[in-house]
């Protein structure tokens, strides 16, 4: 893992797994969507059953991308290696992606299942937060001149944003209202019929190894931008004398 | 067999759909250009070295 | 208690600052690399350099506040280190191009929340006041000073709140030259009192000082 | 004096009297209480369901609006840089000037909010648990935007940057004081939302002294 912190040895030893990457994530994805439409409507749900499986993978994943967001804080602020920052920096747009269409399907399921757009329950509000949460790491990481200073201030706010993390989770428990209870993770094993689950679990990892590949591909990117305007730096200093 | 009738419901499982699949063609074009773009630099840059 | 023999109670003997192999960078740009100094006990040593050398740079790096690239900093008294942030927090001034004074509060207020900030006592205050010629405009705000003024009361905090090192960052600039000869003394009596300078100018000072050229190769 | 008592003194006198110091909190907070019952209708019954909220919009609006430069003001003069050269650690630094805030805005907004209840339609027996959710979570929010401010410290745009940075960061102070507020209206105990409110608060000054220092450091490259 640390070995990894040196960015000639990032580029080398992640080159193989992009491509790969990419590849069974597009052939997951298709699968998942095709299976999505031909399980049976559920008997509660009709077809708005057909919602949740991006729904869920989006809302997961919204909070995993977060996860790893903020676990490259931590490590950007104790060992200040520039990767780090490029890490978290690559995994702001993909998770908020993830998070805003979340909260978009998540809409539209439940002005069919429950009548509403929106419901102010905590998990609701939670997953906004977390959206918010990605703007304000975003802001603030580009609102400084210096690159150094963005870095650190946004990984500060990175981690202290992951304590939301935990409220989200949590939040079901503490407030007991309109949205389902979690099925998946509920404890004594899920409620979820299995001719739903097994599509689900295809879509999740789908979604998972999307972002895997835009991560890595959004990291590998980053490494050259610096290379570039490094090189530019030095040519403009030898030019100037 | 695919079920594409979604019924009552077809005014809510298109559009999360067809939003879902617009947001995740953005975000990877987005990344793959960005990555093609500053390759493409680099490599110009390293190509007037020589 | 007179100022002149007063300059040696911050609870460290005699200090001694080394640099070695210090390197600055700002952005892109690196001011200067493997830059070694020196200082004893009693020496003062004028920074010297182009606008933008890094000569201010320097000195917020030797006060920490700001990260070198490389390099060693030690600062040790009668040959024992002391602890980097002791040294930054106890036994050293920077008097900078800021000084700190909010500019609707009163020129007491501020000068003698500086000096107790920095461990002075109010004792300290009144003479060091008088040493600068700032006794009538203790109860004024401190924007309606003029700049000479507001430097000689920034400067005060140098004495009613001894502590060795003294960074100063064109100490002299706005000051005509009756306080300029006047701040000289005060200065060579700190220095006889063991403690040392780290100045950046653009004129000579008016104290027998090493000369230290940074950022000669840009 | 000990150095922390000097800086609280200052930070307070500069709160109190620089800036419009709470005279400027307490006006803000009764603009809002006007402009509610014009904009919602005049019946106070529905305007006591209100109150709750509007009270906790007028603190956290006041609280950014006075935070914003708790720190700016002395990173641009210089201030920083004494205050990193003194007996304190940034942690004691960003602690003080959150208390002084407390102390100085905080707590007469947590009082104003009893005459605004009163005008609102709440019932005199509500007003103590008003003050009381207000006042902590007024230090929650002190604690809060001085994280804000200390990371946004030489920032090219601060003050709607600020509100981004800690609005999120606001809410489960609002969640349970208001949910106090609720149960208590609704004939329900308020301690536990209360208990949740003080727990709240106390994350929020540990993390917030924590990052706030963070923050003070990485302005310091």
């Amino acid at each position: 893992m640390f070995g990894l912190a040196n960015p000639d040895r990032f580029m080398r030893v992640t080159r193989p797994l992009v491509g790969p990457l990419w590849v069974i994530a597009a052939v997951l994805l298709a699968v998942g969507s095709v299976w999505a439409f031909r399980v049976p409507e559920d008997a509660l749900q009709g077809d708005t059953v057909r919602i949740l499986f991006i729904h869920v993978p989006a809302a997961s994943l919204g909070l995993a991308v977060y996860a790893s967001l903020g676990i490259s804080c931590l490590f950007y602020l104790i060992f200040r290696h520039s990767l780090a920052d490029a890490a978290a920096r690559a995994a702001v747009l993909p998770g908020a992606a993830f998070t805003g269409l979340a909260l978009i399907t998540g809409a539209l399921w439940g002005q069919p299942m429950w009548g509403t757009w929106w419901v102010w329950d905590a998990r609701l509000t939670s997953m906004l937060v977390l959206f918010l949460l990605y703007i304000a790491y975003a802001v603030l990481r580009g609102a400084f001149d210096d690159e150094g200073r963005g870095a650190r201030a946004a990984s500060v706010l990175g981690l202290v944003g992951l304590i939301n993390l935990p409220i989200v989770k949590f939040s079901v428990d503490w407030w007991n209202t309109l949205h389902q209870p979690a099925s998946l993770l509920r404890a004594g094993g899920t409620s979820l019929d299995p001719a739903y689950l097994w599509p689900l679990l295809v879509m999740m990892t789908a979604w998972l190894l999307l972002f895997l590949a835009v991560w890595l591909t959004a990291i590998r990117t980053e490494v050259v931008r610096r290379r570039v305007l490094a090189i530019r730096a030095r040519r403009a200093r030898e030019a100037q004398g | 067999m695919i079920d594409l009738d979604m019924g009552p419901y077809a005014a809510f499982v298109w559009p999360a759909w067809a939003v879902t699949v617009g947001v995740l063609v953005a975000v990877v074009a987005r990344c793959l250009t960005q990555a093609r773009r500053w390759k493409r630099e680099l490599e110009r840059l390293e190509g007037d070295n020589q | 208690m007179d100022i002149e023999s007063g300059s040696q109670n911050d609870g460290a003997g005699m200090i001694r600052l080394t640099l070695e192999g210090v390197a600055v960078r700002r952005g892109e740009r690196r001011l200067f690399e493997d830059l070694n100094l020196s200082v004893r006990p009693g020496e003062a040593v004028a920074l010297t350099g182009a606008n933008g050398a890094g000569k201010s740079s320097l000195l917020r790096a030797i006060a920490g506040l700001l990260t070198p690239e490389a390099g060693r900093m030690r600062f040790d008294d009668n040959g024992q280190d002391l602890d980097l942030e002791v040294a930054r927090t106890r036994h050293l001034h920077l008097i900078g191009h800021q000084d700190g004074f909010r500019s609707g509060r009163t020129a007491r207020d501020e000068l003698a929340f500086q000096v107790g900030w920095c461990g002075g006592g109010p004792g300290g205050i009144d003479e060091a006041v008088r040493a600068l010629g700032l006794e009538g405009l203790m109860d004024l705000e401190v924007r309606r000073l003029s700049a000479g003024q507001r430097r000689r009361l920034a400067l005060a905090r140098l004495l009613a709140a001894p502590r060795s090192v003294w960074l100063l960052d064109e100490p002299l600039s706005p000051l005509d030259a009756r306080w300029r000869a006047e701040v000289g003394q005060l200065m060579q009596a700190h220095l006889a009192g063991g403690g040392i300078i780290l100045a950046a100018v653009h004129d000579p000072l008016p104290i027998p000082a090493r000369t230290c050229e940074i950022g000669g190769t840009a | 004096m000990s150095a922390a008592l000097l800086l609280l003194r200052r930070e307070m006198a500069l709160s109190w009297n620089g800036g419009g110091g709470p005279l400027l909190a307490c006006g803000f907070l009764l603009s809002l209480a006007v402009i509610v019952p014009l904009g919602a209708g005049p019946r106070l019954d529905q305007l006591a369901s209100l109150a709750p909220g509007l009270v906790w919009l007028a603190l956290s609006l006041a609280s950014l609006l006075t935070l914003e430069r708790l720190f700016e003001r002395d990173f641009e003069d210089g201030t920083l840089d004494l205050l990193a050269l003194g007996p304190l650690p940034d942690e004691g630094v960003v602690v003080l000037k959150a208390l002084a805030h407390w102390l100085t805005i905080g707590l007469p907004l947590a009082a104003m909010t009893l005459p605004v209840g009163i005008s609102l339609g709440l019932t005199p027996a509500q007003l103590p648990l008003l003050a009381l959710t207000a006042a902590v979570g007024a230090l929650a929010f002190s604690v809060t935007g001085a994280l804000g401010a200390a990371l946004a410290i030489g920032a090219r745009k601060g003050g709607l940057l600020i509100a981004v940075i800690v609005l999120p960061l606001f809410l489960p102070p609002v969640i349970f004081g208001a949910g106090a507020l609720v149960a208590q209206a609704d004939g329900r105990s308020p301690g536990p939302a209360l208990a949740l409110l003080c727990a709240c608060a106390l994350v929020a000054v540990v993390i917030g002294v924590l990052a706030g220092a963070a923050g003070l450091r990485g302005s310091r490259t």
